[in-house]
């Protein structure tokens, strides 16, 4: 039996690709080792298009223990604690299948976090949806919210912190990123790389079933309206099963008897044995018919390709096998020896006495195609719209106008679907500028945040893409955290169009520059292409999850203000950029424009003081100015301590609007103590950074001189309605 | 015009809940249990005398909220 | 003081509550579900989480095991027992207490800081509390929803047996304030002999002034007398 | 030999699930709804040739462990 055209296209292969297996092999594949190639070289595991572009990333420094390349990156935070952390996208099947893809999305980061060793002490996410108008949206968010908390309450991991956002560029194709933290003792990191010969090969977690059955070929193929066809991939997460396999795996890992470990992630059985074997420059050979499997007759191809998830391979000391299958017993877990590495560098299957594959690892791993895909540059538009008509709004209405609105509005509805706090360290929960968590027992902790802008990165993706590295690096600093280092999801449109390759490689050269410039390196990451339906892409959603360190918990901040009569301080210039911005997008519908300039400079600068000013004790609440510019900042800090402000009137800028509007970089507003002014401002003037007094803090009311005021009150009532409303039952 | 709905999981599709509930089973020694599969049951009562309407509204109930046809399948019946 | 923190696959609170009773100078064991023999203790805990993954019925396959047989020997016996958001759902099925724990009303897991008021302080688990005291405490659960039948309710009621019930910040109990649409806005209940105690909310959560308070800390306490 | 079993819950314990799908069916549109109630479905398959037998062991099972008898009723049917 010969492999056919049509077989070799629906596994999403390239003739021409197909070919190049061809003469690797010295022969045609059987369909067995079609699917295996199909599964290791397709977009999700091979990096084909996007390689040559990660490659600039910066990804080392003093602190990285482990860059990109393994289950999840590791970063030194001092006192022999490293953290791990790794972000991924589970787009196409939340896409399906809401509550079950966000779920399993979850599950599948946690494994990549513990399989290093570390316990996960944190969970994030990134969510983008449709339009609310869009009839699947409501559907989906509730979907995708539920099975992110479903499956992250259950495993009893707190889920501290996320974005969620709206624009009709999702509607048929929503993003959902999800970002696991752990931490771990820096002298017992797992590694994937295989070590030695002959030593087992063990399966481990639930059984096999046909599950996800190519949902890696889903997640690299573009949606049509055929996409309901493929619905029987979709995987089911069993959060319970997870909990004890993360139970068990950590109990395993506090002897030696762990040669490697890697999780069952994209692509099954198939992509993990062979991750091994390459990193290893070894051979594994399998025996099929040791597979524990849910089904009856379950084939080697479905062996082979199921994406079941809660599922582990190891490669263990020969002589613990006994020691470590009792633990695996002991939380009810199946442990089977289904193989062993060989000398041979050679990938063999066997199933009921007969060789049913036999690939050199090479060719799935190393051979697999790379391409420097053609790009065109973005075309950045630089018309000016006129901006006399913004000054026609008033300023209370356009600042309602942009809190009521669903990116900005409170998301309550959202995280009290999630447990912020079990594990008893979650020491700032979402709503902040970045979560904090508690390393336990120690008197430090980590910041995270999880960011993107994707409007900017549609603008200009090299600005857009330095710009939420950026803020990234504000957010974290906002809370008192030194900033260390990412991860990043990248989610774009199909890499075979240059004018989206185009959007991509200046995405990342934009971080690229961005983290160079900051000393912010990138340990790990996920590249999703092919977000589009119909050839209609999205947006370029770059989504950036940074990790910093407090290192002492009586400097973190919050942004919520502390006594009446304090002053706040704006740190960083306004220029009065209102391209790209929520007011234009949410008062006047306009979304054209360039996004505002990246100051690099600056933005290490002004971040590198406010650290400064929070190591001396003076600052007493601090928040970055982001999208709504600096009015939404102040009102966030309002809404937080239920205290209200003074506003002073702006001296420089030539609107109102375009002052609290203004979306210009770099910006921190700051609590101080009347008393310490002095201090600060010298210390500021030496530092050459621009401030300002921007507000005075007072009771209840929110107000700027000469111009409107509101209670506090019914500020946080606008920014409380927007989700209760959508999904209300109706 | 009363309808019972039953709700079951898709053959191939996991069911995490009949696995443990299976394994509880066999545990509290019941040893010649093949399998457990959990689902979901409705009970629809109607104000609704032709009965072929009403069965097609109990369909469009299902189809359009209280099953998830990706990975749930059906069954409708008059009691 | 002894506790003894009972672990079941899937708890995921047994570790949290631990760290609250050592800090409190409880001599801690944790005993794993297979055993067959409780170690001696002054206190019983059944931790929050999701035992066997809430399946079927939370607390139902976990009230099968083997320690808990022990516990209910325990229990009758008079020995203190807290069971804490699925420990509560333990202790219902495994019948040391009465009632039962349905859907939250709104069909969602709720997570979130909330207020209880302290109903009677003349039981070993709220002596170190004032009555109609508010304490913030957070809740993390899908079935809350305490249900019983109105017999029952009268007992609870007329005998102190509900000592904490949802309020808001103010201490007004009313339906606004019930986050699950429990009964009579139950949050924790007793048995008649006021040795076992179930809750939804988690005092463990509030222990420590970094987090989110100390509310918590006087219910540890308590027991300490 | 396989048996369905259907648990639902007692008359008068309120049932917040069923609850709110009946309301979110009438905000759909379905006005002659009465109600709506929601229970469990089991398929439970066992090892035995004995129909009397196997059915006062799937009996036991919901005795024992699948039903709550103090909310729930249930009905075992050979399917
Ligand atoms: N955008 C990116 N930036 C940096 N590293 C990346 C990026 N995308 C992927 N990587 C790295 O490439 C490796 C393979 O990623 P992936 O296939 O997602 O891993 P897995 O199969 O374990 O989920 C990982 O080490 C990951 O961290
Ligand atoms: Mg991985």
């Amino acid at each position: 039996m010969s492999i056919t055209k049509g077989q070799i296209e629906s596994h999403g292969l390239k003739l021409d690709e197909y070919n190049k297996i061809k003469d690797l092999l010295g022969r045609d594949t059987n369909l067995l080792e079609l699917g295996i190639f199909s599964a290791m070289w397709n977009e999700h595991c091979s990096y084909k298009s996007s390689k040559i572009h990660l490659k600039k990333l910066p990804t080392k420094n003093n602190i990285v223990i482990q860059g990109p390349g393994e289950n999840a990156g590791v970063i030194d935070i001092g006192d022999d604690d490293a953290i791990v952390f790794k972000i991924e996208s589970h787009n196409h099947p939340s896409f399906i299948e809401p509550y079950q893809g966000a779920a399993t999305g979850v599950g599948g980061i946690l494994r990549d976090v513990f399989t290093m060793g570390a316990r996960p002490i944190a969970l994030m996410n990134s969510i983008h949806f449709g339009s609310p108008n869009h009839k699947k949206t409501q559907h989906l968010l509730s979907g995708v919210v539920s099975g992110i908390g479903g499956y992250g309450n259950s495993v009893g991991i707190p889920t501290v912190g996320g974005e969620t956002k709206f624009n009709s560029t999702y509607n048929e194709n929503i993003l959902v990123n999800a970002m696991a933290i752990g931490h771990v003792n820096k002298n017992k990191i797992f590694y994937s790389k295989a070590k030695g010969i002959n030593k087992p090969v063990v399966y481990v977690g639930s059984k096999t079933g046909r599950d996800g059955i190519h949902g890696a070929t889903m997640a690299s193929a573009e949606f049509d309206e055929n996409s309901d066809q493929k619905k029987p991939t979709v995987q089911v997460g069993d959060p319970f099963t997870e909990k004890l396999l993360l139970e068990a795996c950590l109990e395993l890992m506090k002897d030696n008897s762990i040669i490697s470990i890697q999780d069952m992630g994209a692509a099954g059985l198939t992509s993990s044995s062979i991750e091994m074997a390459s990193k290893g420059k070894l051979g594994i050979e399998l025996n099929l018919d040791k597979i524990p499997c849910r089904e009856n007759n379950m084939s080697p191809y479905e062996m082979m390709l199921s994406e079941s998830q809660e599922r582990m391979l190891i490669i263990l000391d020969d002589k613990k096998e006994k020691e470590a299958k009792k633990i695996f017993d002991k939380w009810d877990l199946d442990f089977v020896v289904i193989g062993k590495t060989t000398d041979t560098n050679r990938l063999i299957l066997n199933f009921q006495n007969k060789k049913v594959a036999d690939i050199p690892i090479s060719a799935l791993a190393d051979e697999a195609p790379l391409y420097e895909r053609k790009w065109l540059k973005p075309k950045i538009t630089k018309n000016k719209i006129e901006s006399k008509d913004f000054k026609k709004i008033k300023t209370k209405e356009a600042l309602l106008k942009i809190l009521s609105s669903p990116d900005h509005s409170n998301k309550d509805w959202i995280t009290d679907q999630y447990d912020q706090v079990v594990m008893c360290d979650t020491v700032q929960k979402s709503g902040g500028d970045s979560a904090v968590i508690r390393i336990h027992n120690k008197n430090k902790a980590i910041a995270v945040s999880v960011d993107s802008s994707a409007n900017y990165c549609k603008a200009d993706p090299k600005s857009g893409g330095k710009q939420i590295v950026c803020e990234n690096w504000r957010n974290l600093i906002s809370v008192g955290a030194k900033p260390l280092a990412i991860t990043n999801c990248l989610n774009f449109g199909s890499p075979e169009k240059p004018k989206i390759m185009g959007e991509f490689v200046e995405c990342v050269n934009g971080i690229k520059e961005a983290c160079e410039f900051l000393n912010f390196p990138v340990v790990s990451g996920n590249v999703s292409f092919y977000n589009e339906t119909n050839s209609k892409s999205i947006f370029p959603t770059p989504v950036i999850g940074g990790v910093g360190v407090i290192d002492n918990l009586n400097k973190i901040l919050s942004m919520k203000t502390k006594k009446v009569g304090n002053l706040i301080l704006i740190i960083g210039k306004t220029f009065g950029h209102l391209f790209q911005s929520a007011f234009l997008r949410e008062n006047f519908a306009i979304n054209d424009g360039p996004p505002p300039e990246i100051n690099l400079t600056n933005e290490k600068n002004n971040g590198l003081a406010v650290l400064k000013l929070i190591k001396e004790k003076l600052i007493l609440s601090a928040h970055d100015v982001s999208s709504g510019g600096i009015l939404v900042a102040l009102a966030e800090m309002s809404m937080t301590s239920k205290l209200g402000l003074k506003i002073f009137e702006p001296k420089r800028v030539p609107s109102s609007n375009e002052y609290f509007f203004a979306e210009d970089q770099g910006r921190y507003l700051l609590e101080i103590d009347k008393n310490n002014l002095k201090k600060i401002e010298a210390i500021l003037k030496k530092n050459n950074i621009f401030f300002d007094i921007v507000a005075e803090v007072q009771n209840d009311i929110f107000e700027i001189e000469k111009s409107f005021s509101i209670k506090v009150n019914d500020l946080y009532n606008n920014n409380n309605q927007w989700y209760h409303k959508f999904n209300a039952i109706n | 015009m009363k309808f019972s709905v039953t709700v079951t999981l898709k053959k191939d599709v996991l069911d995490p809940q009949g696995k443990v509930v299976s394994q509880t089973l066999r545990n509290m020694g019941i040893d010649n249990l093949n399998q457990v599969r959990q689902g979901k049951f409705f009970e629809i009562d109607l104000k609704e005398q032709d009965q072929s309407k009403a069965e097609s509204q109990v369909k469009q109930m299902c189809e359009k909220l209280l099953v998830n046809q990706i990975i749930e399948d059906f069954k409708i019946n008059k009691i | 003081m002894k506790s003894s923190v009972i672990v079941f696959p899937g708890s995921n609170c047994d570790r949290d509550i631990a760290v609250a009773l050592e800090k409190l100078q409880f001599k801690n064991s944790m005993v794993w579900h297979k055993e067959t023999e409780l170690p001696k203790s002054d206190l019983i805990v059944v931790p929050g989480g999701f035992s066997y993954g809430d399946y079927l019925r939370s607390g139902a396959i976990a009230a099968k095991s083997n320690i808990l047989s022990e516990v209910i020997n325990a229990g009758k016996k008079g020995s203190l027992i807290l069971g804490i958001c699925n420990g509560f759902q333990i202790l219902i099925e495994c019948k040391l207490l009465k009632g039962a724990l349905l859907r939250n009303s709104g069909l969602k897991f709720i997570s979130r800081n909330i207020f209880v008021k302290v109903q009677s302080t003349t039981n070993s688990f709220f002596n170190k509390y004032s009555k109609n005291e508010v304490l913030k405490l957070n809740i993390a659960h899908n079935e809350g929803n305490y249900f019983t039948d109105k017999k029952h309710l009268e007992e609870l009621e007329n005998n102190q047996l509900i000592p904490i019930k949802y309020c808001d910040e103010k201490g007004n109990i009313n339906l606004k304030n019930n986050p699950n649409g429990s009964i009579n806005n139950i949050a924790g209940i007793f048995n008649k002999d006021k040795n076992i105690l179930g809750m939804m909310p988690h005092p463990e959560r509030m222990v420590d002034k970094i987090l989110s308070g100390e509310d918590g800390l006087p219910l540890f306490m308590s027991l300490m007398n």
